[in-house]
């Protein structure tokens, strides 16, 4: 059914006993062309892409739980393209450009908000850092501007201008960034690629792979074996877990990430921004929670949630910026598991076994690359060769020498 | 002023009275009251709007829960928006306003909404506002951002402060109620350390609410006796208004202590409020249980609030909500209020009890309940005149912080409630009626059981108070299926039963969906009171049980939590502690420029009179000293003491060249890779004994290279006799640089400086103005004939002052990091903007100090393909073609008539400074293949503000290439 | 020493003592400190030379105090001595000459800023800055902690007084640190 | 969390600096080893779900490198050791 405000008119005259479920419960078939292991963003938007794009059939998400429960369900929401690196940014800005049509595509409004996103500058160096990469964006086809710090005060007067440890000298701004309402992503995308007859079959666990003479014929699952001609793995935050099934090894280290939701609050912060000299980004919801986060907790962990180094780090930078909300309560704390690679970029490739391939390695920056992430999985998947813009997110980069490192911090996973 | 609704008892002061405005308007109260408790008691029920339908609402609860009786305490830059007014302790002079409505609280012109609920449905604008594409962020998204919120911030600085701290214990109690209360005696008795906290400013929990005996005392007076005896014993810690948070890792609690929000403002230097850090192995949560409601329609209206609410109000408070009241239960526990409040004389005009089939259907009064509407068992309806009804549907035990380590509770059918499972934070058990065991007798049971597990006690236990020890009764009744209107399960977020039953229509059935699509639960109150019935109405839907359903993840905070609290001190000037130079008085007194480098505070320039621009005091330093002499303080610089018969082939492995073989008393440029082989850090080290060398690294990476080298000494050679220590801070370290740098040296320095006597790269030590233990090194960053000179810090001003003095004839002047990167950027010296941690030795043109003769870390993996690539980036110098021509790091390179895309990118400029010496603009940059454009002319092009430079590409030693000045 | 007029952490000519109710705070400039270190596999003769020096070498955790020498245990093998300034301001070559070569020895006076802090319990302000467990740990612990984002060395003399070396460049935070919290706590 | 440590007793995570799996212990010897070697020792990870020994540094405290067994699913700490014990055992020397 589309939705429409006609539609919800219509409905609320009739008792909405119209509305029916945005996705089916199918048993698992015996096989797919594609099975997508993994029920999140990226694996939902994998397999509508699959569908949509690439013109493919016979194509299954597993999800272990619920649809929407790994880190589409737990991050602070943030679109953005300000990426430095050739590697990195044109998938970005890519994935920028299809969050800006994603509503109409869907017909689900995910809320794709576009009220800008500033980095603030606090030392010479990283203005000239800032520089060089605004104009990298720009030379990709992103959007970018140098904001004086009194542009940044007439902005957002209530920062700390006037008694900061680290004065704010600047801004770089990328007035496309914004915010997605994130859940909504993940049923946006369960509900259309459904339509095109993606099973989605939740509660579904894969247990192992049944790889045969380095080729992959299936995966073996909590719902019994289902067979496939192709797997793809987008299951980030457990990518380890899930490819020790085909005996594989990963350039990552599993690290939790917290995020912060205060109270709702009449708005005040409009678009997101980014503290340069202490761990803090932060935005306001439409409900009018703000939504904030900082530094990964720093160690291996599975156990989706943090302690308190990091919530108070957080929050000494909330205060250090914004003198202003110190009255303001924060209400929920929740942890995801990131996939923290060796250079702070991603992978999407192709594996040594015939017929499995990887989408993961997206450390804290998955949320945002949903719709290229899913569109440059679902190329690979279906054509065997990369999305162009996803050309260096490949496994042998290490060995090659050709990291992709935004933060130059080396192979150190919990610094990027 | 009177207060209609104050009846007799309670545990307030009378003798006092406080006066304080809600919406304006003056009221009173007494000391004890909360702002819930003195509005009731002045006959004010409406308190605040739901969020969505802009609902009148007043409290439902007299504790934390509370979804509805949200204010703004305080105003002005205290200003406290979304304060419960059922904790909000009164204090004299308190002001609170209410929140999200306009005009007024009474006639908000939002409630429009309400009218509009038909089409306002759970995950309706998940459907709509997407035509035209365009009016989404121009029409739709603003409008729903403006009805966005409840209470609003100041946006003015918080002017109060936060404390933090930690504290350290046996037994951590949390929740000082009946359970709490024995566990902590019996520890306390036992000897050892307890902390009780509370989130209460009275300790006793329920027992302050209910008129329960405890042996042959009321249960107030026992816990108001108990906690008498606990304040006697030294080692227990009894903490009122602080509330426990979270359970975090291996014993540690966060708290929160309110310690001057019943004041108008905290005293002098004290906190608002501190967060505790508690270190406990052994906890017990006995945080009690929290009522929750029945769903049935329009059970929104002020005056309808949990049946142990209402009693609370009349036992602790001496308030009657209403002096005509109604109660509606499904357990026996609902029947205490009406019995409580017909003892104080209250009138009861109804008891609606659904194990006997009667349910309450319907309600009336929009600003205020007026009237109830009931069926009875034979399908019967009558009416009653009401101002209250208490409502209770069963206690939830507070599992809250027993879930934190995302344990699932279990469901216990008995109390038809979640219970603490098996699982949990290791080291915190559960007592009372957190763990389900909801009777006075055993919550003291198991209050004293638990610590007595908790703290291995062995001995007889000890009797035990005669207390009530009722059986729960209760008939589950999650919502009532008669009635017309909505029938509320989020008070706050307007959450109705419809909602439910729409995302079980559209497939949201996991209980995560049915959160996430209604917004169930994610209110202020984060669903204590009604997420219980919203998952069972799923269940009921779906046809599987409670258990099956599941509840969603239980996080921290227990209660919403200040982040000022959080931050504590660290916040405006104290968010970092400062670092402050040997110099720095002196610059001070100069009137220098200071700039942050890291937590460093440096000199960045020094301004003379009549300068006006930062330019002119710069260019005056860089020439002055290129000149003359210049003096630098450049202490920042990390310094490492290495020392051990392995110290020399130490270094080899941890530099890329050698150092092994420098002789004493010389010192050499180090380069340090990263084992990615990466260029981790330089610096100068120096050999000053045959077992001893100094090591300078760069003052950003002074912390890292000495974890690194730790790295390095324990874990990959541990055989090697090697000691570390670092001495950065011990040294004041100057350079001196300038065509006069020797001869003003020589004015302070003991010994023989000569050229020959102390060549280029010597180092050792000396002594300076008479015998004082000083360093010296003969290194170069500006290009100029430079040492650096060390003493100990305490002498480094005066070392200053004296080379300035005895100096004076040399006009010696002291420049900033402005003008040592002048310098050091004419001599193509690698720094910040070159060392991004990207880059490798063979891009700054240092490809061949990279020795594979020896292991040394990074040595193997700099060797890549990928970094090796002779298209790849090297370091050159750059100019303008045109003199005039400005240049601006960050730039990005561009052949001419190049189109700016990505395709064309040549790479970029990363540090660039005017040369007051050659009289226009030079950069250093990373450019393709640069080593081989050397002479070519291209554009360094600043996309951000339209700058597109002719430039010519240089050497990188763009100032004296041959180093004849150095050596001079 | 030469004609050089030392200044102090704070920037003074003399040492600090501020008072806050019942706490004193008192800068010390009159500590000369030195790492030693022993070298691989030199315990023994290190052990020795400090015994016939009368240079203690106290467990990990503990300061134990002498005269002139006092010291404290910093890391495994590695001790900070604590000496007169006035009569060991060359207190790294005096242990060099004492410890010889089973010895790393690096002078660390001016690395650090001292206060003593005095008050008839320290326990009230101690909670407020660092998580040691101090009514718990004996008189004679040492231990390094972290005051405010700082690290800090802590011995405790006894339940009313305690020496912390702090990084001397931050002296100026570090007693802002400590003011801040007494005015809170007294 | 809190960190056992072997010489101080019970220590707060805060004061020390993670590095991670304590394979990094394991570096090959550069003369001898090459590239490929050096790729799997540097950048390749089990990163279990469960008991993982990891490097930890006590920077504000005694500076030791410590290897902790740590599951990290819950986060208990089973074992801690001084990481130049564990370098010794594995072999490594000098």
């Amino acid at each position: 059914m589309r939705y429409s405000g006609f539609r919800v008119i219509a409905e609320a005259l009739t008792g909405h006993r119209g509305w029916k479920p945005v996705w089916r419960d199918p048993a698992p078939q015996a096989e797919y062309d594609y099975v997508i292991v993994g029920g999140g963003g990226h694996g939902l938007a994998t397999a509508y892409y699959l569908a949509k794009e690439f013109r493919q059939s016979r194509i299954a998400v597993l999800e272990k739980g619920w649809l929407g429960g790994g880190n589409v369900g737990r991050n602070t929401t943030i679109i953005r393209s300000n990426y430095l690196l050739d590697g990195n940014e044109p998938f970005y800005e890519f994935s920028l450009k299809l969050w800006e049509g994603l509503e109409q595509e869907l017909n689900y409004n995910a809320m794709v908000s576009q009220r800008g996103i500033i980095n603030l500058i606090h030392t010479d160096a990283q203005r000239d850092a800032f520089t060089r990469r605004g104009n990298a964006m720009i030379l990709h086809g992103a959007d970018a501007r140098l904001l004086s710090r009194d542009e940044v005060r007439r902005m957002y007067p209530w920062l700390n201008f006037d008694n900061a440890r680290f004065p704010i000298k600047g801004a770089l701004m990328q007035p496309r960034g914004g915010t997605v309402r994130h859940d909504a992503v993940a049923w946006g995308y369960a509900r259309a690629a459904d339509q095109r007859g993606v099973d989605l079959i939740q509660n579904c666990e894969v247990t192992g792979m049944r790889i045969e003479q380095g080729r992959i014929r299936g995966v073996e699952t909590t719902r019994g074996f289902i067979g496939a001609r192709k797997v793809g793995v987008a299951v980030a935050g457990s990518s380890s877990k899930v490819m020790a099934h085909a005996g594989m090894r990963l350039p990552i280290e599993s690290h939790v990430l917290q995020a912060f939701v205060t109270e709702g609050l009449k708005p005040f912060i409009d678009g997101v921004i980014t503290f340069g000299a202490g761990h803090f980004y932060i935005s306001q919801s439409d409900k009018g929670g703000l939504v904030f986060g900082g530094d990964i907790d720093g160690y291996n962990s599975y156990a989706q949630r943090g302690n308190l180094p990091v919530i108070e780090d957080v929050a000494e930078g909330g205060m250090a910026l914004m003198p202003a909300i110190g009255r303001v309560r924060l209400l929920r704390i929740w942890g995801g598991i990131m996939d923290m690679s060796m250079d702070g970029s991603p992978i999407i490739d192709r594996t040594p076994i015939e017929g499995l391939y990887f989408n993961g390695g997206w450390c804290y920056g998955g949320f945002k690359a949903t719709p290229a992430s899913g569109w440059c999985f679902a190329h690979l998947l279906a054509r065997d060769e990369p999305h162009p813009t996803a050309r260096a997110y490949r496994f042998d980069r290490f060995l090659k020498g050709l990291m992709i490192d935004e933060k130059g911090q080396g192979a150190t996973p919990n610094l990027h | 002023m009177t207060q209609p609704n104050r009846i007799a008892g309670g545990q307030i002061d009378r003798t006092r009275t406080l006066r304080f405005t809600f919406d304006g308007i003056p009221y009173t109260g007494h000391p004890g009251d909360t702002l819930a408790s003195a509005l009731l008691a002045n006959g004010v029920r409406l308190m605040g709007r739901s969020f969505k339908y802009h609902r009148p609402r007043g409290p439902i609860s007299a504790g934390s829960e509370e979804p509805n009786a949200l204010v703004e305490l305080r105003s002005g830059a205290r200003q406290e928006p979304n304060t419960r007014a059922t904790v909000a302790e009164l204090f004299d002079g308190l002001e609170a306003k209410s929140q999200n409505r306009w005009p007024s609280l009474r006639l908000d012109a939002m409630a429009i909404n309400d009218r509009l609920n038909a089409f306002f449905t759970a995950g309706f604008y998940y459907k709509t506002f997407m035509w035209p594409r365009s009016f989404w962020e121009r029409v739709y998204e603003p409008m729903i951002r403006r009805a966005a919120g409840l209470g609003s911030v100041s946006r003015e600085e918080d002017p109060d402060a936060y404390d933090k701290g930690f504290l350290h214990c046996d037994l951590l109690v949390i929740g000082a109620g009946p359970a709490g209360l024995m566990a902590a005696l019996t520890a306390g008795r036992a000897g050892r350390r307890v902390i009780l906290a509370d989130e209460d400013f009275r300790m006793g929990g329920r027992l302050n609410a209910e008129t329960f005996a405890i042996g042959n005392t009321a249960g107030a007076d026992w816990a108001a006796a108990t906690v008498a005896e606990l304040a006697s014993m030294p080692h227990v810690r009894l903490m009122t208004r602080t509330a426990v948070i979270g359970a975090f890792d291996h014993g540690i609690y966060g708290a929160v202590e309110r310690v001057s929000d019943h004041l108008a403002v905290p005293p002098p230097g004290k906190p608002r409020q501190i967060l505790w850090r508690i270190y406990s192995q052994r906890a017990i949560l006995a945080g009690g249980a929290t009522e929750r409601p029945i769903a049935f329609a329009n059970n929104d209206r002020p005056g309808i609030m949990l049946a142990g609410a209402l009693r609370a109000y009349a036992n602790r408070w001496g308030v009657a909500a209403g002096q005509r009241v109604a109660v509606f239960t499904n357990n026996d526990d609902g029947l205490r209020t009406a019995a409580d409040l017909k003892a104080k004389g209250v009138e009861v005009v109804a008891v609606i009890d659904s194990r006997k089939g009667e349910v309450v259907i319907d309600t009336r009064g929009r600003l205020g309940l007026k009237a109830i509407t009931i069926r009875d068992g034979a399908g019967r309806t009558r009416s009653f005149s009401v101002e209250a009804l208490g409502v209770s549907g069963g206690w939830n035990p507070n599992v809250n912080i027993h879930s934190h380590h995302r344990a699932r509770p279990v469901w216990d059918a008995a109390i038809a409630a979640f219970v603490p499972g098996p699982e949990g934070p290791p080291g915190l058990l559960v007592a009372g009626a957190a763990a389900g065991v909801l009777s006075t007798h055993g919550a003291l049971r198991t209050g004293c059981d638990a610590a007595r597990a908790a703290l291995d006690l062995t001995g007889a236990a000890p009797d035990l108070p005669q207390a009530e020890d009722a059986p729960v009764r209760i008939s589950p009744l999650w919502h009532v299926d008669h009635g017309r209107g909505r029938a509320w399960i989020d008070q706050q977020n307007d959450v109705t039963v419809k909602d439910v039953k729409l995302a079980k229509q559209e497939n949201f059935t996991s209980v995560e969906h049915l959160k996430r699509y209604t917004t169930l639960g994610m209110a202020t109150d984060q669903g204590k009171t009604g997420n219980v019935i919203g998952l069972a109405i799923m269940a009921e839907l779906t046809g599987r049980s409670i258990p099956e359903t599941g509840t969603t993840i239980y996080r921290p905070p227990y209660t919403p939590v200040a982040l000022g609290t959080l931050a504590g001190r660290s916040r405006g000037k104290e968010f970092k502690p400062y670092r402050l130079t040997p110099s720095h008085y002196w610059a001070q007194e100069q009137g220098a420029v200071f700039v942050e480098v890291g937590m460093w505070l440096r000199t960045q320039w020094i301004p003379k009179a009549g300068e006006t621009e930062w330019r002119q005091s710069v260019d005056r330093e860089v020439l002055a000293t290129r000149k003359s002499v210049g003096i630098c303080d450049v202490t920042t610089l990390g310094k490492i003491d290495i020392q051990g018969t392995d110290a020399g082939a130490f270094l080899d492995r941890v530099y890329a060249n050698t150092f092994s073989t420098l002789p004493v008393g010389k010192c050499r440029y180090g380069l340090m890779l990263r084992e990615d082989g990466i260029v981790f850090d330089d610096g100068t080290t120096a050999r000053l004994g045959e077992h001893e060398y100094v090591m300078t690294t760069t003052t950003a990476n002074a912390v890292a290279v000495f974890r690194h080298l730790e790295f390095c000494r324990q874990c990959l050679w541990p055989e090697m006799d090697v000691q570390l220590i670092s001495t950065t801070e011990a040294w004041a370290q100057f350079s001196v640089a300038g065509p006069n740098a020797r001869k003003l040296l020589e004015k302070v320095v003991d010994q023989d400086i000569s050229d020959a006597a102390f060549p280029y790269m010597a180092a050792g030590n000396i002594t300076v103005c008479g015998g004082l233990r000083a360093r010296l090194f003969r290194i170069s960053f500006s290009g100029e004939l430079a040492y650096e000179i060390a003493v100990p810090t305490r002498y480094g001003d005066a070392l200053l002052r004296e080379m300035l003095a005895r100096g004076a004839e040399f006009d010696p002047i002291v420049y900033g990091t402005e003008a040592l990167g002048v310098m050091r950027v004419e001599k193509g010296h690698v720094a910040g903007g070159e060392l991004n941690g990207q880059s490798t030795a063979l891009n700054m043109g240092l490809g061949r100090m990279v020795s594979k003769k020896k292991d040394s870390i990074g040595m193997v993996l700099s060797q890549r393909e990928g970094l090796t690539d002779p298209e790849g980036y090297r370091l050159v110098g750059v100019k303008p073609v045109d003199r005039n021509g400005k240049l601006t790091a960050g730039s990005h390179f561009l052949e001419k008539g190049a189109a700016p895309v990505a395709a064309n990118d040549l790479g970029w400029l990363t540090s660039k400074v005017y040369s007051p010496h050659l009289g226009h603009d030079i950069a250093l940059g990373y450019l393709k293949a640069g080593d081989r454009r050397i002479g070519q002319r291209m554009r360094a092009v600043n996309l951000l503000s339209g700058q597109d430079t002719e430039v010519e590409i240089l050497s990188p030693h763009m100032f004296d290439p041959e180093g004849e000045r150095l050596r001079g | 020493m030469a004609s050089l007029q030392p200044l102090t952490a704070l920037g003074r000519r003399e040492p600090v003592t501020v008072t806050h109710g019942p706490l004193t705070i008192a800068e010390r400039t009159d500590v000369a400190l030195a790492s030693v270190a022993a070298r691989k596999g030199r315990m023994a003769d290190l052990a020795a030379a400090a015994r016939a020096a009368g240079v203690p070498l106290p467990a990990p955790a503990a300061h134990q105090s002498g005269t002139p020498y006092s010291a404290f245990w910093i890391a495994p093998e590695m001790w900070f001595v604590e000496a007169p300034f006035a009569s060991h301001e060359l207190i790294a070559e005096m242990l060099k000459s004492a410890l010889g070569e089973a010895a790393s020895i690096t002078e660390q006076t001016d690395a650090w800023v001292a206060f003593d802090l005095a008050a008839p319990d320290l326990a009230p302000l101690l909670e407020r800055l660092c998580n040691v467990d101090f009514p718990v740990v004996p008189a004679g612990y040492a231990t390094r902690t972290v005051m405010e984002h700082l690290g800090v060395y802590l011995i405790k003399h006894g339940a009313g007084a305690v020496r912390l070396y702090g990084p001397r460049s931050s002296a100026q935070s570090l007693l802002h640190a400590l003011e801040t919290a007494a005015r809170s706590v007294f | 969390m809190i960190i056992p440590h072997p010489i101080l007793g019970p220590r707060d995570a805060q004061e020390f600096v993670y590095l991670g799996d304590a394979s990094l212990i394991d570096r090959p010897d550069g003369m001898t080893a090459g590239i490929e070697e050096f790729h799997d020792y540097l950048y390749q990870r089990t990163n279990p779900a469960g008991e993982h020994q990891e490097l930890w540094y006590h920077e504000q405290g005694d500076r030791s490198w410590l290897v902790v067994t740590r599951n990290t699913v819950t986060h208990e700490i089973l074992k801690v050791e001084l990481a130049r014990d564990v370098a010794r055992a594995r072999g490594r020397t000098k």
